[in-house]
């Protein structure tokens, strides 16, 4: 298990690097100056490679733990089933939910082994005179746009944007709301009062303007300032979920028994507010996870995207859209990737739902 | 009732002014000022310093916030556009009326295929038909709209010779509209519309037909609905009289949050149909700089959420006896 | 077990019921061969505790079980008609016309957004061929029949400006606005404070002589059960396990079970040193019952054989029908039971 | 005579040359077979003060042989106009617009001279320094109001105003004033000798007097007349509802007679790929500046045909000559060298472009047709900069010279492919002598920002060609810090060229001087010189007498006509 | 005052003048416009190892009593003073060093348990709040106490969902005893039990007070209960405390006319004994405006004109004491005085 934990932190780290080649060349380059002991190709081979080999690992462990439990489980078959059995069991009944989860896994996968799976570097321009706008064959599945590049590597690669962008641009808006609504859910009143109009007012920021006033303002768009940026628009939602949850919570008598017991404020958020709203804040994040890849694929379509030449999806579709009229499959497997991706977190987002809310599953 | 309305107006009034404010240091902050678009080597520096000092952009910042604000608030003034050589208001009121009916065709079209879908899929449920509509609505849901945009002028706006059914941008056939009858005015709007409300309302539409189906088997499972059935009510006035109305409560507060979401949604759709409304207002403001168009648009998005709360609240207040009458 | 009470024509008759629920988790048999009879004008309660399936027996008889719910057997005759092959159209006249029902929580039973006129008139509407006019008088008369005040302006209000006991009064005006021949009463009470309680136990003692309906007591409470009910039958897990008159089982209650139920209850001006009776254990998961007795894990006189053999519900005692392998010569296994 | 013009970006362009459409009758493509006709490239003739008459009598036979009336005429725009009036507009549309409208003192014909308009003569005093135009008396303002003298003088005295901020008020520095001398003459007075006087003294639409003499200067900008103007051009304002469309009819009173298209309406749509779907699909009938990219598929279509027009303009890939990295001109050699620009044409142009090898493009008659160039030579470019010190000393790919690599950012403007196409280019084909290039695309305020401040390595951006020959703007050292010699470049001896050539009245002189100042500049290559676009247009093939210049698309287009029976509209 | 924490001398919690109040905003500048009066001035004591019941409609602020009580909501008026100490103006941090000796039960077994928390987390989370003992003897205290409380201590590890009602119940009391508290309030501990196992629950309170000398405030709303497991009871009415006498003496002699009401609406498991009984009219006011004077005027039977207008005062009939005009003029034969 711990084995298996390492191999996905390195391949999570491997992936920023891999996703992030020219940040992470532009440091190394002053590290080192100009002698990078290595190229980043082959970092990039190297921590697909560990991830591949933790990931086995973790199969393996996962597997021979599990053989374990069953016999353990054989021996106390008696007694009602434990809470995440329930959970994984109506999970997986859903059929669409499984499917959710599959894409993702899938995605992920791709993301992290995009070095082996990509035909072609990503970037690469071919002989731009003879291989450029070639229609899809064995050797170009998706064709070639007009610098001779592979599209389908291109959109193999644009994976790490999109999935990079949806996971750190929720967690960054699900830790922010979730830390604003609790102290305005858990304080109440005044306190309350003043968060929640100020959640008012981010509300009425128009997203799209304020990412673009703000790209202008720090006159870059790395990814990170387009993280940031997502993930600081798009808090409030879960703000507004966790202090309904925390107001909520706080009628229930366990947390009135928890009060008597003279709990103080940190075990109480922690202990008993905070883990008993997190079922709605991750059904909430995972649907969320799919407006933030929108909400990307938007930005690099008006062009306030991921800096070309690296690919993601929206910028592929915005760069070839003007291949509509001929090349028109570029445009439309990228966009189809996106439709796919949030596709996937939806309908996982739908499936934990319904295995985790217990009104639903009476 | 009256007094909560009265409230919440006067609350927001604080919150409006707040936005403005952050908007107003925010687009002076960023790099650029209205004059660059008259960036070219035919105008000297000394002509830009002309513009400059004729919309009184040669202030200190604090000077022209104090006199943006007072014209806004004695005279309810919001200047005049450098872009556009015009009143704000005036460019503000031809295009804001257009985003509106573009809006409201689509949250036309979201509420009636939204709930109906819902309605159906919750009636039928895992039925074919139920599985069928989730992931089809769950596919519209997760397309960004530039992109089933671009896809649907492709297909029928003449991208496909064959299937060239509707125009491709604007709101008239802009040759032929005066010469035609009062009908045929309305069918050349209905085509000219229809893409563009159908991207722009079709992925909301698909949301609300996921929450339809939600609330609709939620209230399916109500004490209510079992006594309404003991009485000996058929079944379809059970679900359409006793679980429609409460169904579609929380489905108006969704409503109301969804107003300012298409708004912005308009910002993409526009570009992609050229459509004349706020939203290429909204985003030539921003990129050109144009301080006066751009505070004001934002204000007029503010607004709007503060509207679509406050109409939802109060739609809300409506249909449920229970806020009405406490 | 055949006829419980030979009775002279049953209003309601409901023979070896059974309603099964399909779940994933397996079959629920939640009602596993129920039979009653009672007759015109006559109460019977209907005893257990929660998850027994009183609850799902009313709604059977109702025809309101749904999927994954089934009425796998048996028959429920209405003065000689079986619901159970009614068409649903046919079950629909029945509903609300010729046997009513009223449910626990008269908060949520009520529909919040129509009112409670409208919701009263829907149910003569469906029923009677009448005016809207004529449907509002009735609805206003039957409203004050339930002794609600002010009925006429009353009638325009909504559910939530109303106490728990006014919306319980709203309820059964709506039960009975087509005067039915049964009403059902799924504890109605429970919900109410006592003297609410006695308010509308009064109401329905009142309008059932008015009315001569049959009434079928669903109930936990063996106070209620005492006083309203001509005859009580009690249940265990899906099954009666004693029948009898109300008199009869209060004086002699011959199954361990009621023996049980009836001593772990304080009474008012029970002396606090009188222990109460405890019955151990727990109400069985109606997923996997028990074999044979399904109370045998917790009958305080369950042998080996109790676990093999389940007990018929037999009368033994004349008018005393009781499903116990124990009982001899109408008298209880339980030392001091009688009364 | 050059003037450089304008980065061209976001559809904020500015106009210079189009002030005054003017024609020569072309080839009448319109009932021949050929569908792609390529515009014939007239350069201008200097200053040609004289008229062409020959164009004049081309220009005026339309008048007089038969057409049909009717149709109209959609043309396609990416950018909504700002104003009609020519005082405070600033956007292209808007002057396309305005130059149906309003009439100049005089046309431009194809070969850029100068063809009677409002006025019917001219001529110099014998110093030269007074200019007399004689006007029609027959020509009215769309409201019933006769054009006269004083309109000239009103107008005049606006487009100088401080308080109005008329964009090229430049063009009127050297002249001291106008002089009403009857209602149908007028007199420009110059303050010194130059070529380009005539050009100054008419550049500029002609205002109504009557109406806009009553709005202060400081609500010129606001006032109600821009977007409600009254003019005395060919078609007269019809209607404008904002990012839509503008449309103009046809001015019956029109001294030179009705035009013959009805109605020409101005079609905003803000999408490339829509405006040309609506080409393909007719739903608009003209399109110009099509980007190449969808040329093959629109010359497919029957009912349009293509005019490849000479570029106007070109793109560069500039050097900040401040930034240690380039200011050694082998270098700046090399880093031409090592650029494939027959390929960036091939690739992102579809080869309708060419590769200028210096600053003034061949339309202009200033024009240096054998300046130095540095074709394309990885090989020699590596060995220059070997040359410099720039060696690839460990072997990791990249050049380098005292441990420091050869490596910069390219900054160029969002919202044109085609730049942020080259960019990525570019950075390849640099990784192959050695050199590791960044792409940075900014927004476009955020770019003049950066290089008006000079925060830049190299930049690239286009200039686009105006009417007069003059590179002091660009190219002249006191145009480093508040002008638009962004690269800095500083050339005592080309600033005296410069300084010389723009006053010398005997243009074959001037020629010299200004070929002497080329070579400099093309010696220096303080920019690479990328390409120069043609410019393509589409037409729905019903226009008869479409005449496409070198001077614009719309040298004609008041002339453009339909026959009865293919009308549309 | 004779009855006054009868059994022991020694008085544990003494309540004086309580009163819970929340306010009612309205109004464009939500300003307070009137107050629910959920408690209004009640006093009583509760001597050590004693069981006083309080009993009520729903509505009548008898929850209110018992969280104003451990201060888990803050009285807006009155003293609580528990073993000598005010906790009405304690300090959070003594008032947590005082929960030590004061808990609670509630009512529903389903909400009072967090679900995220193992049995032995959610016994034990008292322990480690005060820092008793080390992780291994928090784990023995927490089996023993669950031993005490009928549950297997082998299911230190599982989690709530995974047991019945009745054990949940068990395991609330077990955390409520685990500090060894002298004082536990409990609120309608039983009522959302079956029947069945209602009495195993009756029974271990009963049990567990005579073993450790507990006092209780057991409050519920079923008559028949209190009336069972209590050494006194009080009967609460929109808020007032009407009536307090000692169980039995209210059984058999109940002077209010709300409490005679109370006892003869309770049914009674014995068709032999159907007795004839005084129904009450209408329902219970609303506490937002309570009715003047005496607040049972509108429902009761027996009220005089007095009763709209003065409220009654306190009458002490060798401990008995109750709240009443009427029963104040027969017992004292003197017109109540206005």
């Amino acid at each position: 298990m711990i084995l298996g934990l390492f191999g996905l932190l390195v391949g999570l780290a491997g992936w920023h690097a891999g996703t992030l080649w020219d940040t992470l060349a532009h440091t190394l380059e002053k590290l080192f100056g100009a002698n990078v002991p290595y190229t980043l190709r082959d970092l990039d081979f190297l921590v697909s490679t560990l991830f591949l080999l933790g990931m086995l690992a973790a199969l393996v462990l996962y597997s021979g733990l599990s053989c374990q439990r069953i016999r353990q489980a054989d021996r106390t078959a008696q007694g009602p089933e434990r809470q995440w059995s329930i959970v994984k069991r109506q999970f997986l009944k859903n059929r669409l939910a499984v499917a959710g989860a599959l894409i993702i896994l899938a995605l992920y996968l791709v993301a992290f082994l995009c070095p082996f799976l990509a035909p072609y570097d990503p970037v690469e321009q071919g002989d731009r005179v003879q291989e450029r706008l070639l229609s899809p064959s064995a050797e170009h599945l998706l064709g070639t746009d007009r610098f001779a590049r592979d599209v389908f590597s291109r959109i193999i690669y644009g994976s790490r944007i999109s999935l990079l962008v949806g996971f750190l641009a929720m967690g960054l808006a699900v830790t922010l709301g979730t830390a604003v609504g609790a102290v305005a859910g858990y304080y109440g009143g005044w306190v309350d009062s003043v968060i929640m109009r100020f959640v008012d007012m981010m509300l009425s920021f128009p997203t799209l303007i304020l990412i673009i006033t703000v790209i202008a303002l720090w006159r870059n768009q790395s990814i990170w300032i387009i993280i940031t940026l997502i993930g600081l628009m798009s808090w409030m939602g879960v703000a507004r979920l966790v202090r309904g949850q925390f107001m909520a919570l706080k009628e229930r008598e366990f947390f009135q028994a928890a009060r008597a017991l003279g709990a103080g404020t940190g075990r109480l958020i922690f202990q008993h507010l905070l883990p008993n709203s997190l079922t709605p804040i991750i059904v909430s994040a995972t649907l969320r996870v799919g407006n933030t890849i929108l909400l990307e694929a938007s930005l690099s379509y008006l062009g306030l995207g991921v800096q070309p030449p690296t690919p993601s999806w929206g910028n592929i579709v915005y760069d070839t859209k003007g291949n509509l009229f001929t090349e028109w499959w570029m445009p439309l497997a990228a966009g189809m990737a996106i439709v796919i991706t949030v596709v996937g977190y939806n309908l996982l987002g739908d499936g934990l739902r319904d295995a985790l809310d217990p009104r639903l599953r009476e | 009732m009256h007094t909560y309305i009265i409230r919440r107006i006067l609350i927001s009034i604080p919150l409006l002014f707040g936005l403005l404010t952050i908007n107003f240091f925010l687009i002076h902050a960023a790099p650029g000022d209205p004059t660059d678009i008259f960036y070219n080597p035919d105008m000297d520096p000394e002509a830009r310093e002309n513009i400059r000092r004729i919309y009184g952009l040669d202030q200190p910042l604090g000077v022209q916030y104090l006199k943006y604000i007072q014209g806004v608030v004695l005279k309810f003034e919001f200047g005049y556009s450098i872009a556009k050589k015009r009143p704000v208001k005036d460019e503000i009121l031809e295009a804001l009326p257009n985003t509106i009916q573009l809006s409201a065709l689509a949250l036309l079209l979201e509420l009636s295929l939204g709930i109906g879908i819902g309605i159906l899929a919750a009636v039928k449920q895992q039925s074919t038909f139920d599985n069928a509509t989730r992931v089809t609505a769950l596919t519209f849901y997760s397309m960004p709209s530039f992109y089933l945009g671009l896809v649907l002028l492709f297909l029928f706006a003449g991208g496909v010779s064959a299937t060239h059914w509707f125009p491709a941008s604007g709101m008239v056939d802009i040759v032929r509209h005066e010469s035609m009858s009062t009908l045929g005015r309305l069918g050349d709007r209905a085509i000219h519309i229809f893409l563009p409300s159908l991207t722009l309302g079709i992925g909301a539409a698909a949301g609300i037909s996921r929450y339809m189906r939600g609330e609709l088997l939620e209230v399916i499972r109500q004490d209510y609905m079992r006594t309404a059935r003991a009485k000996g009510l058929t079944e379809r006035v059970v679900v359409f009289k006793h679980g429609l109305r409460n169904a579609l409560m929380p489905i108006i507060t969704i409503m109301g949050l969804s107003l300012p979401f298409l708004f912005s949604g308009a910002v993409i759709v526009e570009q992609v149909f050229g459509w004349p409304g706020m939203g290429r207002v909204a985003v030539d403001a921003a990129f050109q700089r144009d301080y006066s168009m751009f505070l004001a648009v934002n204000l007029i998005f503010g607004a709007m959420v503060v509207v679509g709360n406050l109409v939802a609240d109060i739609l809300y207040a409506m249909v449920d006896p229970r806020v009405r009458l406490s | 077990m055949t006829d419980v009470m030979d009775q002279t024509s049953p209003q309601i008759e409901v023979r070896n019921l059974k309603t099964y629920f399909y779940t994933e988790d397996g079959v629920v048999r939640a009602v596993d061969g129920l039979s009653y009879r009672l007759a015109k004008g006559e109460t019977l309660a209907l005893v257990g505790e929660s998850g027994c399936g009183k609850s799902v027996s009313a709604l059977s008889v109702m025809r309101l079980i749904a999927s994954p719910g089934k009425i796998v057997e048996g028959e429920i005759l209405l003065d000689g008609l079986d619901l159970l092959q009614c068409s649903e159209t046919e079950m629909r006249e029945v509903r609300g016309n010729r046997i009513s029902m009223i449910f626990q929580e008269p908060m949520t039973s009520l529909n919040p957004v129509f009112t409670i006129g409208n919701q009263i008139m829907e149910a003569i509407r469906v029923h009677q061929d009448v005016s809207r006019k004529e449907a509002r008088d009735r609805t206003i008369a039957m409203i004050r029949r339930v002794k609600i005040s002010a009925a006429e302006t009353r009638v325009d209000e909504y559910p939530h400006q109303m106490s728990g006991g006014m919306r319980q009064r709203v309820m059964i005006a709506m039960a009975l606005a087509c005067n039915p021949e049964v009403l059902i009463a799924d504890e109605p009470t429970t919900a109410l404070d006592v003297t609410i309680q006695a308010q509308i136990m009064e109401l329905l003692a009142e309008l059932q002589s008015e009315f001569q309906m049959s009434i079928l007591l669903i109930t936990h409470n063996l106070g209620l059960v005492a006083e309203v009910s001509d005859q009580v039958a009690v249940m265990y897990a899906s099954k009666v396990v004693e029948h009898t008159s109300t008199a009869e089982l209060f004086a002699s209650p011959l199954h361990p079970y009621t023996h049980g139920l009836l001593t772990s209850v304080p009474t008012l001006g029970m002396p606090r040193e009188q222990k109460l009776n405890v019955i151990p254990g727990q109400v069985p998961n109606p997923l996997h019952f028990p074999t044979g007795c399904r109370f045998h894990p917790r009958c305080p006189v369950a042998e080996q054989r109790c676990k093999q053999e389940e007990p018929l519900l037999r009368e033994v005692k004349p008018g005393h029908w009781a499903a116990c392998h124990f009982i001899e010569n109408g008298k209880s296994p339980i030392k001091g039971a009688d009364r | 005579m050059n003037r450089i013009v304008r980065i061209t970006s976001l559809g904020l362009f500015f106009t210079s040359l189009s002030c005054s459409p003017s024609s020569t009758p072309g080839d009448s493509p319109s009932d021949s077979a050929q569908r792609v006709i390529e515009v014939e490239a007239r350069p201008d003739r200097g200053r040609s003060e004289e008229h062409n008459l020959e164009f004049e009598a081309r220009w005026n036979e339309l008048y007089n042989t038969p057409h049909d009336n009717g149709d109209t005429l959609v043309i396609g725009t990416i950018g909504d106009a700002d104003s009609l009036n020519d005082l405070t507009s600033a956007a292209i549309t808007g002057s396309n617009v305005i130059g149906l409208l309003f009439l100049s003192l005089t046309r431009t014909n194809p070969d850029f001279s100068h063809a009677p308009s409002l006025a019917e003569s001219w001529q110099f005093s014998e110093d030269h320094l007074e200019l007399t135009f004689h006007l029609r008396d027959d020509v009215f303002w769309h409201d019933g109001v006769k054009t006269t003298a004083h309109d000239v003088k009103f107008t005049f005295e606006k487009q100088i105003s401080p308080n109005i901020g008329w964009a090229t008020i430049k063009w009127k520095q050297f002249i001291k004033e106008c002089v009403v001398v009857d209602d149908y003459t007028v007199k420009f007075i110059f303050e010194r000798l130059y070529p380009y006087q005539l050009m100054d003294a008419v550049v500029g639409a002609v205002l109504p007097k009557h109406i806009l003499e009553k709005v202060p200067d400081e609500e010129m900008v606001s006032t109600d007349f821009n977007r409600n103007p009254v003019g005395n051009g060919p078609y007269r304002f019809k209607e404008w509802k904002a990012q839509q469309y503008i449309e103009v009819e046809a001015n019956e009173n029109y001294f030179a007679g009705r035009p013959p298209l009805d109605r020409i309406i101005f079609k905003v749509v803000p999408d490339q790929e829509n405006l040309a779907l609506q080409l393909k699909s007719g739903e608009i009938d003209f399109m110009d500046g099509v980007p190449p990219r969808f040329f093959e598929e629109l010359a497919r279509q029957e009912n349009l045909v293509a005019y490849i027009a000479p570029g106007r303009s070109y793109s560069y890939l500039g050097w900040n000559l401040l930034n240690p990295l380039f200011q050694s001109k082998k270098v700046r050699q090399a880093l031409t060298m090592a650029i494939n620009r027959q390929e960036i044409i091939d690739s992102l142009l579809f080869e309708f472009g060419e590769i200028p090898k210096g600053p003034v493009l061949p339309i202009i008659w200033a024009h240096h047709p054998n300046l130095p160039d540095f074709p394309y030579d990885p090989e020699k470019a590596r060995q220059y900069l070997a040359e410099e010190g720039w060696k690839d000393s460990d072997g990791d790919g990249w050049l380098d010279k005292d441990g420091q690599r050869f490596s910069f950012t390219v900054k160029t403007n969002k919202g044109n492919q085609i730049r942020e196409d080259i960019l990525i280019l570019v950075q390849d084909m640099f990784k192959e002598v050695g050199i590791a290039v960044r792409p940075n695309i900014l927004e476009w305020t955020v770019f003049i920002g950066d290089m008006d401040k000079k925060d830049f390595e190299a930049a690239v951006a286009g200039w686009s060609v105006g009417l007069k020959m003059d590179m002091t703007t660009i190219w002249h050292s006191d145009s480093i810090n508040d002008k638009f010699n962004f690269v800095s470049y500083s050339n005592p001896e080309f600033d005296r060229l410069n300084d010389a050539a723009i006053f010398e009245m005997d243009s074959e002189k001037a020629k010299q001087m200004w070929w002497r100042a080329q070579e400099m500049i093309a010696e220096d290559q303080p920019y690479t010189f990328l390409y120069s676009p043609k410019d393509i247009n589409f037409v729905h093939r019903r226009f008869q007498n479409v005449q496409m210049e070198t001077v614009g698309w719309n040298y004609n287009l008041e002339q453009w006509w339909v026959p009865k029976d293919k009308q549309k509209y | 005052m004779s009855t006054e924490a009868s059994k022991n001398s020694e008085v544990l919690l003494r309540v004086e003048h309580l009163k819970n109040y929340f306010p009612v905003r309205q109004g464009l500048l939500s300003r307070v416009t009137a107050y629910v009066k959920a408690v209004d001035d009640i006093s009583f004591e509760i001597g050590v190892g004693e069981t006083l019941g309080l009993v009520g409609e729903s509505g009548c602020g008898k929850t209110t009593v018992g969280h104003s009580v451990l201060r888990l909501i803050n009285p807006t008026e009155g003293t609580v003073l528990f073993q000598g100490k005010d906790l009405t103006h304690l300090p959070a941090a003594e008032l947590r060093a005082m929960r030590q000796d004061m808990q609670i039960i509630f009512q529903d077994p389903f909400s009072s348990l967090n679900p995220r928390m193992t049995v032995g987390a959610i016994i034990g989370e008292a322990l480690a709040i005060h820092g008793r003992g080390d992780r291994k003897e928090r784990a023995e205290m927490v089996r023993d106490t669950m031993q005490k409380c009928g549950l297997d201590p082998a299911y230190i590890n599982r989690f709530p969902h995974e047991f019945s009602g009745g054990q949940r119940q068990r395991i609330g009391i077990a955390r409520a005893l685990v500090l060894s508290p002298k004082f536990i309030v409990c609120d309608e501990p039983v009522s959302a039990l079956d029947v069945s196992i209602q009495s195993q629950i009756i029974n271990l309170l009963v049990e567990l007070k005579e073993r450790y000398n507990l006092a209780y405030l057991f409050i519920a709303h079923d008559l028949s209960v209190v009336q069972y497991i209590s050494d006194r009871v009080a009967v609460m009415y929109l808020g007032k405390i009407v009536e307090l006498a000692d169980s039995t003496e209210l059984y058999r002699n109940p002077l209010h006319p709300y409490t005679q009401a109370l006892l003869s609406a309770v049914p009674v498991p014995d068709p032999t004994r159907r007795k004839q009984r005084t129904l009450l009219p209408g329902d219970v006011p609303s506490p937002l405006n309570p009715p003047s004077g005496c607040r049972f005027h509108t429902r009761c039977p027996l009220a005089i004109d007095i009763c709209k207008k003065v409220e009654p005062r306190e009458l002490d009939v060798e401990g008995h004491k109750v709240w009443c005009h009427v029963v104040e003029e027969q017992i004292t034969g003197s017109p109540p005085s206005s």
